[in-house]
């Protein structure tokens, strides 16, 4: 009966993380899809994002929740901005540049939240919510908005994606740059796009992480390796198997803490990924959009 | 006024020039076909016209207005369609996807486009949604051929159309070119088949080492007994 | 030589291949034709081992080789080219064919740190013969130039090339002429020609060059919807109602290598 | 600034560098032949410093070990470690498609270094080693000589060893053969090629090469902790190394390891000299920036790295060539 | 040629914040020392390296310090991690004294470093024991522990569990975390389980905060005891008062008569503004003074030399010489008399390990604010 009411409390929390897991990880794997590298720069966008929220907060006083457009439109700017000033540019050498360049972007742009905002510890409110209890599990009121805000998200996105030629023609791009081109797809745009839909979704991510938990200079950079693992779980360049692999990761990590040293969490997340990897070299779920 | 002409191509990858000084023309409702051994720059000529490759000397003038080195997205708007030789599908995309993305520009309805290219090539419709990448080396050619008549061009260019065609696609295939070119629709195209090709052609040209070697009507051309031998296979 | 017996093969819905059976002579060049899609190409992966057939046997000089690996069949004597060029495009062409002919010393890495000297001896005569590949395929002028920016022709070459490097009893050659120009192509045949002779080599092609196929081809084997519908020398298969309809059509294509 | 300071300076410069090269080439042997996306160097180098550490350190109550091994057993056994190590992720990974290796080594490389924070009795955990000596300190001593300058002839002596294996086996037709895998893996295979066996062969000889890394690196340094395993100095700076130096080219490799030290270590004197003092609690995240900047700069002006991979020359004939 | 000190501190990597603090207190020691005569007769010079909290960076930066800027003596490293590889591959190499001020590892007491690793804080080792005495003094029975997962939480973890169960108390649960994480709640709920009084929580602000805010969300803990990594202001205002007031906890701190403490922080408020509430930037100033002082004794700015007249400047017999007393120190050593540095941060007379004893204050947080119960010396 513990077991299971451990059990349940943790899946609650799992589906937390999960929720943020998700939003990181498809904007991975929208970018692997259309670009081909593995984004390592996402972790510190998020970051971006929910700084930039903070500060929208800050400057106006508004609510806690105009933080997410807030930074969701300075993550998408900011991604925007390297794209054109750096990716552009190495777009036609191989992936691995890219990856490269994008650990260097990473770095960049960690170092400007530290000279903007400095290195310490911010929240978004102070103070701590009750949770509401329902026997003996307890629910936090910020998850239930937490999950609402990504499900929100999620769902636009999908909107986006079947309800526009955009998302075929970002499909398009992914499998042969050179006949995009020819076929005038507007390939920049495209591209452009893609960024800022990355962008604005790991906003999203960062915003909810903070107000899951805290804004440091580092708190992207640190979440990266769980996004990704969610990324492939889903199979990578597959927005909507990021869902699926968010969850399984953010339960299989919360859930772990009762049978492994927690210390052990974060390999929690890669074992599994690489279990999954080596059984099921495509990821879990086949199929694409 | 030609719908299209060239003059005078210098161009290459970065290295050394391919092109030297290769030239060619193309009038509304006329094909020609580029014909030429193996690596003398057909399709980098056909690169260079639809804006892939940059031209470092030369000109390309399109109905009049100079399109050298345009971009690629420019041509399409203008009515040019540009199938390559090698890759020239979405692999990942169904049929039906590679022929909505061959209409990427065109904003209005594209249903009767479809429609227009699945009367052309029947099989695609049963295959529409199948992946390109999946479809044989034929079949894929016709997807690519698919994609490019969706926009209506005034002038296709083709690179090869008919490789890995069978026979009987082959023949349909020229049949097709000349229907596309009865109405009114410019032909440009790279072939290997050359002696079919020629056959339909207005205009032949015969491209080595990057320059213009002959350049004669079709039959004019087949008749040409050096031509014939070192470029026809005899 | 090569046994196909009852092979067949479904991607999804599609039934790729469907219930092949033919034998490919030892010495002959058999000719393997039909329209775009009827699973050649599938079949001769399924035979190079590159897809595992649904069901069926291949037997190579009478050993079951089913779902044996390429590289394996590759030692046993069967080598293929492939219909889309795969070509190591960062090498250069004379590196691509460097590559091929088994049982290199330097392939064992000890041996490539330890024997250099015998290393580089082999290496010289590789040399010598992959020099003698490309003077044929006339394309010694790219020797040094990346495969990867050849031209389409090109690229076929250097695939027709690699098959040439080896000591292959057989060949399976996909569509070595498309693209390929003309009167290069009549060499490549007399090639073919003179390898299967001369050699020994025994090949499997597949071609829609009628000219190549009349010109070298006995028997022909022709597939249809996954099916084979018929066999026999050009000539017969000329005259199948089936295989004009579904196939050569009646245009110049396809009385293309017709005896005039 | 005297010139022994700098020059006892450039003695440990350069045995640093010789240790990240070693690492590069490593990598080297796995991305830049093989196109095998490793990102979990930290693994391999941990693996190789902890194995040398354990076999040679003195009895200690902490932790295994008090086999008080000398300096090349030490190196042996690492050696050997991470090649078993490589065996084992090559073989489970085998089927994996690059970006999906990639995810999987660094997976695997965080997960080792947590077991070695966790594995007190292995490892000593998050206290770390301590107590490894340097190679040869005393005889060196006898030549009078540092053992600062010790290491760095011992490293310089595994620095050649290896450049030279890793460039022969590049030259080779082994070699050739791996590119050829990287490049197209059906045609590599249709050409006779065991691609599994090659790519094996390739991921544990570049895997032990990473370990002889880790093994210099603990008996330099005399002290381990999981800390030095983190992936950005375990993995992503030897990327950084080699993608800026030319991936495919050793000499890359090499050039790799020391301008982007001089970058990211440079950076700080740079810093220090130009910064007014009231600058200085921006000069850290200043210094990064620089750094990452520098970086897109290479990357960008010369996507191929500095020192572009060239193909191997191929052995003359001795026929002469006629000019067509 | 005057003295030069090399300043290991992290302006980049996890300890920054620690890294920017400990700067200001070296900066401040320095300019003091200066202002008023300099060691044997010249001005102090100070040169600082960028550890990058990081091993690989912290040892590079060290060794261009002591070759290239030549220094005589090194402060730091702050992180354990760090501190420990200078010290073996380059201050015991090169021969030169290294001072840290925030390394509290209990590896570090006996560490073979030839006798050239000192340092100012007192190891875990006994922060852990007073941190019991503080708990059992409050009345704790039964405590939760949860440590980050590093030295510094593992030290003191084991310290403060065998001295918290010596005294009769109970450990009812105890598990490490690893930093960086974005939901600590299955860590909570595993350590939360058989109902305790309390969590120790023994780690860095940066993943504190989240974890008591998730304790408390999650109705896992209600009550908390903290260590030095916690005790801050920040943390308080982020909670909110009403959840943190009755929080308790430990911390290296000087005896109250201790006048050095007084001046510390005045005079770093006049240099530097509102004092932070980081711990470490006093020690690193200590250390400072100790290297100045061994300078000045030694009479020369020799290595060895130095780190053979630390021991002697820093404790008893002598006269006791307190921060900012520098003209009357120099007076007393031109003298030739002997000299007991008592700094800002405590007594630091450094033992055969190079380790001070120290001293630890009891604080509780009490209307949102800070306390210092009392200070103490931990009982063996
Ligand atoms: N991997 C696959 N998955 C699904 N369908 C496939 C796959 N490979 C081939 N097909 C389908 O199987 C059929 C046979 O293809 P195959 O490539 O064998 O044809 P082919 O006879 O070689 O044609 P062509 O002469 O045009 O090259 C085609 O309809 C093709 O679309
Ligand atoms: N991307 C490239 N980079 C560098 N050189 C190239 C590139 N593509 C082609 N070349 C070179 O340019 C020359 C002409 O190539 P092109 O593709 O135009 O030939 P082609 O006439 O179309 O031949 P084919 O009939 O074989 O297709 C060839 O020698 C080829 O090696
Ligand atoms: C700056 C401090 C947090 C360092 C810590 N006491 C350690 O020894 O690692
Ligand atoms: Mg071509
Ligand atoms: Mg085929």
């Amino acid at each position: 009966m513990d077991l299971l009411i451990d059990l349940v409390q943790l899946s609650i929390y799992g589906i937390v993380l999960g929720s943020i897991l998700t939003l990181g990880a498809i904007g991975v794997s929208m970018i692997f899809g259309i670009l081909r590298f593995a984004h390592f720069a996402h972790g510190d966008l998020m970051t971006i994002g929910a700084y930039v929220g903070l500060s929208f907060l800050v400057f106006t006083g508004l609510p806690i929740w105009w933080a997410l457009p807030a930074g969701m439109i300075g993550a998408a700017l900011t991604a925007l901005l390297v794209d054109q000033a750096v990716y552009k540019h190495i777009r036609r050498t191989q992936p691995v540049i890219l990856l490269i360049s994008s650990f260097g972007m990473a770095l960049v742009l960690r170092s400007l939240v530290q000279l903007i905002w400095g290195p310490n510890v911010y929240s978004y409110s102070g103070g701590i919510q009750r949770p509401w209890w329902f026997g003996e599990i307890a629910i936090v009121p910020n998850h239930v908005w937490i999950l609402l805000a990504a499900v929100l998200i999620v769902a636009a996105l999908h909107l986006f994606l079947t309800r526009t030629r955009m998302g075929k023609a970002m499909r398009a791009m992914s499998d042969n740059m050179d006949l995009a081109l020819i076929t005038g797809i507007p390939a920049e745009r495209v591209i452009m796009l893609t960024w800022i839909l990355g962008g604005a979704l790991a906003a999203g991510a960062g915003v909810l992480l903070g107000m899951d938990s805290r804004l440091t200079p580092t708190m992207g950079w640190n979440i990266l390796l769980p996004v990704f693992a969610a990324a492939i779980l889903g199979g990578i360049g597959r927005p909507y198997g990021a869902i699926a692999g968010g969850m399984i990761i953010g339960m299989a990590m919360e859930i772990s803490t009762l049978f492994l040293e927690p210390s052990y969490k974060p390999a929690v997340a890669f074992v599994i990924m690489v279990a999954v990897l080596i059984v099921r070299p495509q990821g879990i779920f086949k199929g694409t959009l | 006024m030609s719908l299209l002409t060239a003059t005078d191509i210098y161009g290459g990858y970065g290295g050394a020039d391919i092109l030297k000084g290769a030239g060619l023309r193309v009038e509304t409702d006329e094909i020609v076909v580029i014909v030429g051994p193996n690596g003398a720059g057909k399709s980098t000529m056909m690169k260079a016209i639809f804006g892939l490759l940059r031209v470092r000397t030369g000109q390309v003038l399109y109905q009049g207005d100079d399109i050298t080195n345009a971009k690629p997205e420019q041509m399409v708007r203008r009515g040019i369609a540009y199938v390559p030789q090698e890759k020239n599908v979405f692999p990942s995309l169904t049929v039906e996807e590679n022929l909505e993305m061959g209409a990427f520009l065109m904003s209005r309805d594209i249903k009767p486009r479809l429609e227009k290219v699945y009367a052309v090539f029947p099989k695609l419709r049963d295959r529409r949604r199948q992946q390109a990448g999946l479809m044989s080396g034929g079949e894929r050619q016709m997807v690519a051929m698919g994609r490019a008549l969706m926009i209506d061009p005034k002038l296709l260019m083709l690179d090869e159309p008919t490789a890995g065609l069978s026979p009987l696609l082959i023949d349909e295939t020229f049949e097709r070119i000349k229907e596309i070119q009865a109405l009114g629709i410019g032909v440009l195209m790279v072939e290997q088949n050359a002696k079919q090709a020629l056959a339909i052609a207005h205009r032949g040209y015969v491209l080595a080492t990057g320059t213009n070697r002959h350049e004669d009507t079709g039959p004019n051309l087949l008749a040409n007994r050096e031509v014939a031998e070192m470029f026809l296979g005899g | 030589m090569i046994k196909i017996e009852h092979v067949s093969k479904a991607f999804g819905g599609i039934q790729a291949v469907d219930d092949v059976s033919f034998e490919v002579a030892e010495g002959s060049i058999t000719g393997l034709i039909g329209p775009n899609g009827a699973g050649k190409s599938t079949l001769f992966n399924i035979v190079a081992g590159l897809i595992r057939p649904d069901s069926g046997r291949i037997s190579l000089e009478g050993r079951d080789i089913t779902g044996r690996r390429p590289h394996q069949l590759f030692h046993q004597g069967l080598v293929r080219t492939f219909q889309i060029p795969h070509e190591f495009s960062r090498m250069t062409v004379r590196e691509n064919l460097m590559v091929v002919p088994a049982g290199q010393a330097g392939e064992n890495l000890f041996k490539a740190w330890f024997r250099w000297g015998q290393v580089r001896e082999q290496d010289s005569k590789v040399l010598e013969r992959v020099d003698e590949v490309l003077d044929f395929l006339e394309i010694s002028h790219v020797a040094d130039e990346l495969a990867g920016n050849l031209s389409g022709g090109q690229k076929k070459l250097l695939d027709l090339g690699r098959t040439m490097m080896t000591d292959a009893r057989a060949v399976l050659l996909d569509e070595p002429g498309a693209g390929v120009n003309r009167t290069l192509l009549g060499k490549i045949s007399e090639a073919i020609q003179r390898l299967n002779t001369e050699r020994g080599y025994t090949f499997c092609l597949i071609e829609h060059d009628m000219d190549l196929i009349s010109k070298l081809c006995d028997p022909v084997h022709v597939m249809a919807n996954g099916a084979l519908i018929a066999s026999g020398p050009m000539s017969e298969i000329r005259q199948n109602e089936q295989v004009r309809e579904a196939y050569l059509g009646g245009g110049a294509s396809g009385r293309m290598g017709e005896q005039r | 600034m005297e010139f022994a300071g700098i020059a006892a300076y450039l003695v440990s410069f350069f045995t640093f560098v010789g240790i990240y090269a070693i690492l590069a080439l490593g990598l080297n042997m796995q991305w830049g032949f093989t196109g095998q996306f490793n990102i979990g160097i930290a693994g391999f180098f941990a693996v190789g410093a902890y194995t040398s550490a354990i076999l040679t350190v003195p009895e200690s109550p902490w932790h295994v070990g008090g086999f008080g091994h000398t300096f090349l057993i030490g190196v042996a056994g690492a050696v050997i470690a991470s090649a078993l190590l490589g065996l084992i992720i090559g073989w489970i990974t085998a089927r994996l498609r690059t970006d999906y290796l990639a995810i999987a080594t660094i997976g695997i490389a965080e997960t080792l270094r947590l077991v070695i924070a966790n594995e007190t009795w292995l490892t000593n955990g998050v206290r770390g080693m301590s107590r490894i000596e340097r190679p040869y300190a005393d005889f060196f001593q006898a030549l009078g000589l540092t053992s600062a300058m010790g290491s760095l002839i011992v490293v310089t002596a595994f620095l050649v060893a290896v450049y030279f294996l890793v460039e022969r086996a590049r030259q080779s037709p082994w070699g050739r053969v791996l590119r050829a895998i990287r490049e197209n893996e059906p045609a590599a295979e249709a050409a006779g090629k065991n691609i599994g066996r090659f790519r094996l062969e390739a991921f544990v000889v570049g895997s032990a090469i990473m370990g002889l890394g880790g093994a210099l690196y603990a008996h330099y340094f005399g002290f381990l902790s999981p800390e030095a395993f983190l992936p950005l100095y375990g993995t992503f700076l030897v990327w950084v190394m080699l993608i800026a130096g030319g991936s495919g080219n050793n000499k890359g490799a090499l050039l790799g390891a020391v301008v982007i030290w001089i970058i990211w270590s440079g950076s700080e004197f740079v810093m220090s000299a130009t910064l007014p003092d009231s600058w200085s609690s921006q000069s850290g995240p200043l210094r990064v920036l620089l750094i990452g900047v520098l970086l897109q700069v290479i990357l960008i002006t010369r996507p191929q790295g500095l020192l572009p991979e060239k193909a191997p020359k191929t052995v003359p004939t001795g026929r002469s060539r006629e000019s067509d | 040629d005057g003295l030069r000190i090399g300043a290991l501190v992290p302006t980049t990597g996890d300890l920054q914040v620690y890294g920017e603090t400990s700067l200001n207190g070296i900066r401040l020691a320095v300019d003091e020392i200066n202002a008023a005569g300099g060691v044997l007769g010249e001005n102090i010079r100070l040169r600082s390296g960028d550890t990058q909290t990081s091993p690989q960076a912290g040892v590079d930066a060290a060794q261009r310090l002591a070759t290239i800027e030549g220094v005589h003596a090194f402060v730091g490293a702050l992180a354990s991690g760090v501190t420990i590889p200078v010290a073996q591959s380059v201050s015991r190499q090169e021969g030169l004294a290294q001072i840290s001020g925030a390394s509290t590892s209990p590896v570090i007491t006996d560490l073979d470093d030839d006798d050239f690793l000192f340092r100012t804080v007192p190891s875990d080792a006994f922060q852990g024991v007073a941190l019991a005495q503080i708990a059992r003094d409050e009345g704790f029975e039964s405590l939760a522990v949860l440590y980050i997962n590093n030295d510094y939480g593992l030290g003191l973890a084991e310290a403060f569990s065998e001295a918290f169960e010596a005294q009769g108390g109970t450990i009812a649960n105890s598990a490490s975390y690893e930093p960086g994480q974005s939901s600590y709640r299955g860590e909570l709920r595993r350590v939360g389980r058989g109902g305790t009084e309390g969590l120790v929580l023994i780690g860095y602000p940066e993943n504190g905060q989240t974890i008591v805010r998730q304790a408390l969300e999650g109705g896992f803990f209600e009550r908390f005891v903290f260590t030095d990594g916690l005790r801050s202001p920040e943390m308080i205002s982020a909670i909110g008062a009403e959840f943190m007031d009755g929080t308790i906890g430990s911390a290296p701190r000087a005896l109250d008569d201790n006048p050095g403490a007084q001046h510390f922080r005045d005079a770093y408020r006049e240099q530097h503004g509102e004092v932070p509430p980081q711990p470490f930037m006093d020690s690193a100033y200590d250390a400072v003074y100790l290297i100045a002082l061994a300078a000045q004794r030694a009479g020369t700015t020799d290595r060895v030399a130095i780190r053979d007249n630390l021991r002697a400047v820093a404790g008893p017999p002598g006269e006791r010489v307190y921060p900012g007393e520098w003209r009357r120190a120099l007076e007393l050593l031109e003298a030739g008399e002997e000299i007991n540095y008592e700094g800002a941060s405590g007594s630091v007379d450094f033992d055969e390990n190079g380790d001070v004893p120290g001293t630890f204050a009891h604080w509780r947080v009490e209307n949102g604010e800070i306390v210092d119960v009392r200070v103490f010396a931990p009982e063996e």
